[in-house]
């Protein structure tokens, strides 16, 4: 192996994974606790359309592909996220 | 160049990676992964009580393990794909080989939870929420199959030193696959077993 | 640069995902097999139900009415016919035929006889009995 | 033409469109039955030109894929036929046969013809599309596997492309989804559902793969762009034509006692189907666009526009106008599935077995394409019959919500015949556009016959 020494180097996409796992606790945890309710979905929805987009981003690798790739993957996610919150929403009155 | 513009595309620079096909079928994977999920939500607001019933007999352990073995197994994918744009095959086969292995792993946690449902009598008829339920994680579950197969592929070709740092869209192609599987996964868990 | 994706790759896909969705629809399929049971009340076909439906399928009534939906559009639905008009409406309506008002659409005249009449009222009034989701919207069909 | 087999296409193509206007014909009658209910009564009742009609369709088509292949597979394998005797030979008993059908339809009553040809022993007639006599079906089966034999054989020997593959396969898969014809259970339910297996899985399945190797193999011959490009496509489209359609049979589970999970499958998917036919229409305009030669037969390429553009907004977009459950609870068995149907067969299936007409009549009569003269008139027609089919789908279309609207979704609702004097006006703008359709195919068959300047074949 010829990798240049570098005690202290962490890899982006390692940091990526680590926010990742962090999120996914704190949404099984929000599970576990049994919460619900509107503001709950909102927060829970957020941190997925943000992992979503981490994945697509980073992993994907869609953040260096021109604005096309970007805006079609950009809008399937808030469309999707979009018919999610707003059913809630209706399911609530 | 023995057989030009074979493919529906030649790297332009700000496409993504991988070849072009496999993002027209990732894309028409999450159009369909998208109007079950508008579906399933659709439906949850007509049934909310029986929804929120039924996701309180989920296993959401299992689910949780799912997500965080998917987004590992993603992790190694790029790790696999950054190691080959560096020219190491052996590396980076080895790296998909944990991506399948923690697929493995992924698989068998899913078959414990189907076999508790299906013992547990539920069926597609059991009710709304359990048809969408089976229908979607069964239908992912397929995927997760179909993304290891392909990452099967891609892996042998890796350890007969097929890739190198030119050339080795077949990585990225199956490591693309393989994200969508993931990031539909990271949706489908809040959505089924989390959000009431 | 040469492309590892290529046609071999969508022959592939081709392949494994035709394969995929035929599972999957015999896997459907196969839930269905043992849902039906309950929608199709299957413990009523008589023998009746079942000449009945050699009636309809001999005197080709699937070429200008629909059952359930399906068939031609040119007469009434059937499916809910015993329902609508009752089964001695029906094998009167039956033997009156045609009716030779000018310009009207006519129905033939089959010549039944009154076991057929019965046999096949028999086989409408089961068809009505289906669990078919609340279809159609209203009576008329 | 390359290779003497490929001449046994000839009379497949020729029987094709001699039965094709029969078909025509006969929807005239309908259509005019549908207005002057009492025309022709009781000589031909509706149930029997209807019956005719959509045999003929079948039929005819049938001969079209045939002789399509007969032409196709000699080039594509770079080797002769098997065998065009047995060709030629299945060729005279498919036509005698389905000769004898239609008459038998013609003339005797359904009921006396089911007597007749032992239908008691084994019941198959009297549902949809399916009402040929048992004999009938059998000969149907018999002629299909040794012409399967005969193009298996061929491909075997010889060369193996996707375009001949993907033929092969889809040609397979017609004969054997055909066998559940066979099936045919006293419970209603389980007949309609396996019925669909024979119905849709050949129009939105293995008949697709059929019209997607056609096509791919007239757009090769006519726009000489690289064949790896064009099978790539093929593959592409014929995948998701099958990963759309195959669980979109569910579309037909929704009201026929069936369960209730059907309704989210086959709309999900469904709602799918019409992705593969608008990458059929992209691949179609791209393959002409990137043409690496000026093919002097001007009207096949136009055919082959055609059928992408037609078949998308048939099968594409009115399909799925009413294929969402919610939707189809109302419009189910309405005149918007026969809008649907016209619409959809003509623009896939019945333009797709003109263009490759087009394509291989002129190489069979020893020229690379008819005459300048010859082939306006051909676009003439193919104009006045895609325009009419146009305006035949709008009518029904606007019959059918007009249908939708008073008899099912109203709080009073009419009643069927009360509903169908309502729409009369449609009824006969949809006849007079079936005449100017028939005036079309008039025009068609005429080209034939033009004389002119040709160029030698290549």
């Amino acid at each position: 192996m010829n990798h240049p020494p570098q005690p202290h180097f962490v890899r982006p996409c390692t940091r990526i994974w680590l926010v990742l796992v962090v999120l996914t606790a704190v949404t099984y945890s929000i599970g576990e606790a049994g919460l619900g309710g509107k503001n709950v979905m909102l927060f829970v929805l957020a941190i997925t359309l943000i992992k979503s987009q981490m994945i697509a981003s980073y992993f994907m690798g869609l953040r260096k592909t021109s604005p096309m790739w970007r805006i079609i993957m950009g809008s399937w996610l808030v469309i999707v996220g979009g018919m999610i919150a707003s059913a809630y929403l209706m399911g609530l009155q | 160049m023995p057989t030009p513009s074979i493919t529906l595309h030649n790297h332009k620079p700000g496409a993504p990676p991988g070849d072009l096909v496999i993002w027209l079928f990732i894309f028409a994977e999450l159009l369909a992964f998208g109007i079950f999920f508008g579906a399933y939500a659709f439906s949850r607001s007509h049934h909310v009580e029986l929804y929120n019933q039924s996701q309180l007999l989920l296993n959401r352990e299992s689910g949780a393990i799912n997500a965080l073995v998917l987004i590992t197994s993603s992790y190694f994918v790029v790790r696999a794909v950054a190691a080959i744009k560096q020219g190491f095959s052996r590396e980076c086969a080895n790296w998909i080989a944990g991506a399948i292995g923690l697929g493995g792993v992924f698989i068998v946690i899913k078959l414990l939870e189907f076999n508790a449902k299906f013992s547990a009598g539920i069926s597609l008829s059991t009710n709304t929420f359990y048809m969408f339920y089976l229908s979607l994680t069964v239908f992912h579950f397929m995927h997760v199959i179909l993304g290891m197969v392909i990452l099967t592929a891609v892996m042998l070709k890796a350890r007969r030193g097929g890739y190198t740092p030119e050339d080795h869209t077949g990585v990225e192609t199956g490591a693309s696959y393989w994200h969508m599987v993931d990031l539909v996964w990271i949706i489908l868990f809040p959505l089924v077993y989390v959000i009431r | 640069m040469s492309q590892t994706f290529t046609k071999s790759m969508a022959r592939n896909i081709f392949f494994g995902g035709s394969a995929f969705f035929f599972l999957l629809l015999v896997a459907l399929t196969f839930d269905t097999m043992q849902v039906l049971p309950k929608r199709d009340h299957r413990e009523n076909i008589t023998p009746a139900v079942e000449r009945g439906k050699m009636v309809w399928e001999k005197n080709d009534c699937i070429g200008c009415h629909t059952l359930l939906g399906e068939g031609a559009y040119f007469a009434p639905e059937l499916g809910n016919v015993y329902k609508r008009r009752g089964g001695e409406f029906v094998k009167s309506w039956i033997k009156s035929m045609p009716t030779k008002v000018p310009g009207r659409r006519q129905m033939p005249q089959f010549n039944l006889t009154d076991q057929e009449l019965d046999d096949m009222v028999a086989f409408l009034k089961w068809t009505g009995e289906i669990n078919t989701s609340k279809w159609p919207p209203n009576i008329e069909g | 033409m390359q290779y003497q087999s490929q001449k046994v296409a000839m009379p497949y193509f020729i029987a094709a469109i001699g039965l094709f206007t029969g078909q025509i014909l006969f929807g005239l009658i309908m259509g005019l039955q549908y207005v002057m209910g009492d025309f022709l009564f009781p000589a031909i009742p509706f149930n029997v030109a209807r019956m005719v009609h959509t045999n003929l369709l079948i039929v005819w088509l049938l001969f079209g894929f045939m002789g399509a292949a007969y032409y196709m597979i000699p080039e594509e394998t770079e080797s002769e036929l098997f065998s065009p005797k047995l060709a030629l030979l299945m060729f005279w008993i498919f036509l005698v046969a389905g000769a004898l059908t239609i008459v038998g339809y013609l003339l005797v009553p359904y009921a006396g013809l089911a007597q007749m040809t032992f239908n008691d022993l084994w019941p198959t007639m009297g549902r949809e599309f399916l009402e040929q006599p048992l004999p009938t079906k059998l000969g149907i089966v018999v002629v299909a596997l040794a012409f399967l034999f005969n193009i298996s054989m061929t491909i075997l020997k010889g060369r193996k492309t996707s375009i001949a593959l993907v033929l092969l396969m889809g040609l397979w898969g017609l004969a054997v989804f055909f066998l559940f014809s066979f099936y045919n259970p006293s419970n209603l339910v389980l007949d309609k559902y396996f019925w669909w297996w024979t119905v849709h899985l050949w129009v939105e399945g293995v008949w697709e793969l059929i019209l997607g190797s056609l096509l791919a193999f007239v757009l090769i011959k006519v726009t000489g762009v690289d064949r790896e490009i064009i099978e790539k496509w093929l593959y592409i489209i014929v995948a998701m034509t099958l990963i759309t359609g195959i669980i979109g049979t569910g579309h037909h589970y929704y009201w026929i006692g069936t369960p209730e999970y059907w309704q989210w499958f086959g709309s999900v998917f469904s709602a799918l189907e019409p992705i593969p036919f608008f990458m059929m229409t992209v691949f179609a305009f791209n393959m002409v666009n990137r043409r690496r030669r000026e093919h002097p037969n001007k009207a096949a390429t136009l055919w082959a526009l055609g059928t992408g553009v037609m078949a998308f907004l048939g099968a594409g977009v009115w399909g799925f106008l009413h294929t969402l459950a919610p939707v189809n609870f109302y419009t189910h068995g309405t005149q918007i599935t026969a809008a649907h149907g016209h619409m959809a067969f003509y623009g896939a299936y019945v333009m797709v077995v003109l263009t490759i007409i087009s394509y291989a009549m002129p190489m069979m009569r020893g020229r690379a394409a008819n005459s300048e003269k010859a082939q306006v008139m051909e676009m003439w027609a193919f104009w006045l019959m895609t325009v009419s089919i146009v305006f035949i789908t709008l009518f029904l279309t606007a019959a059918g919500i007009l249908q939708v609207w008073l008899q099912r979704v109203s709080e009073t609702p009419l009643g069927f015949m009360a509903t169908q004097d309502q729409v009369t006006l449609f009824y006969w703008l949809r006849e007079i556009s079936g005449v100017i359709f028939l005036i079309g195919l008039i025009v068609y068959i005429a080209s034939f016959f033009v004389e002119g300047e040709t160029k030698e074949a290549a």
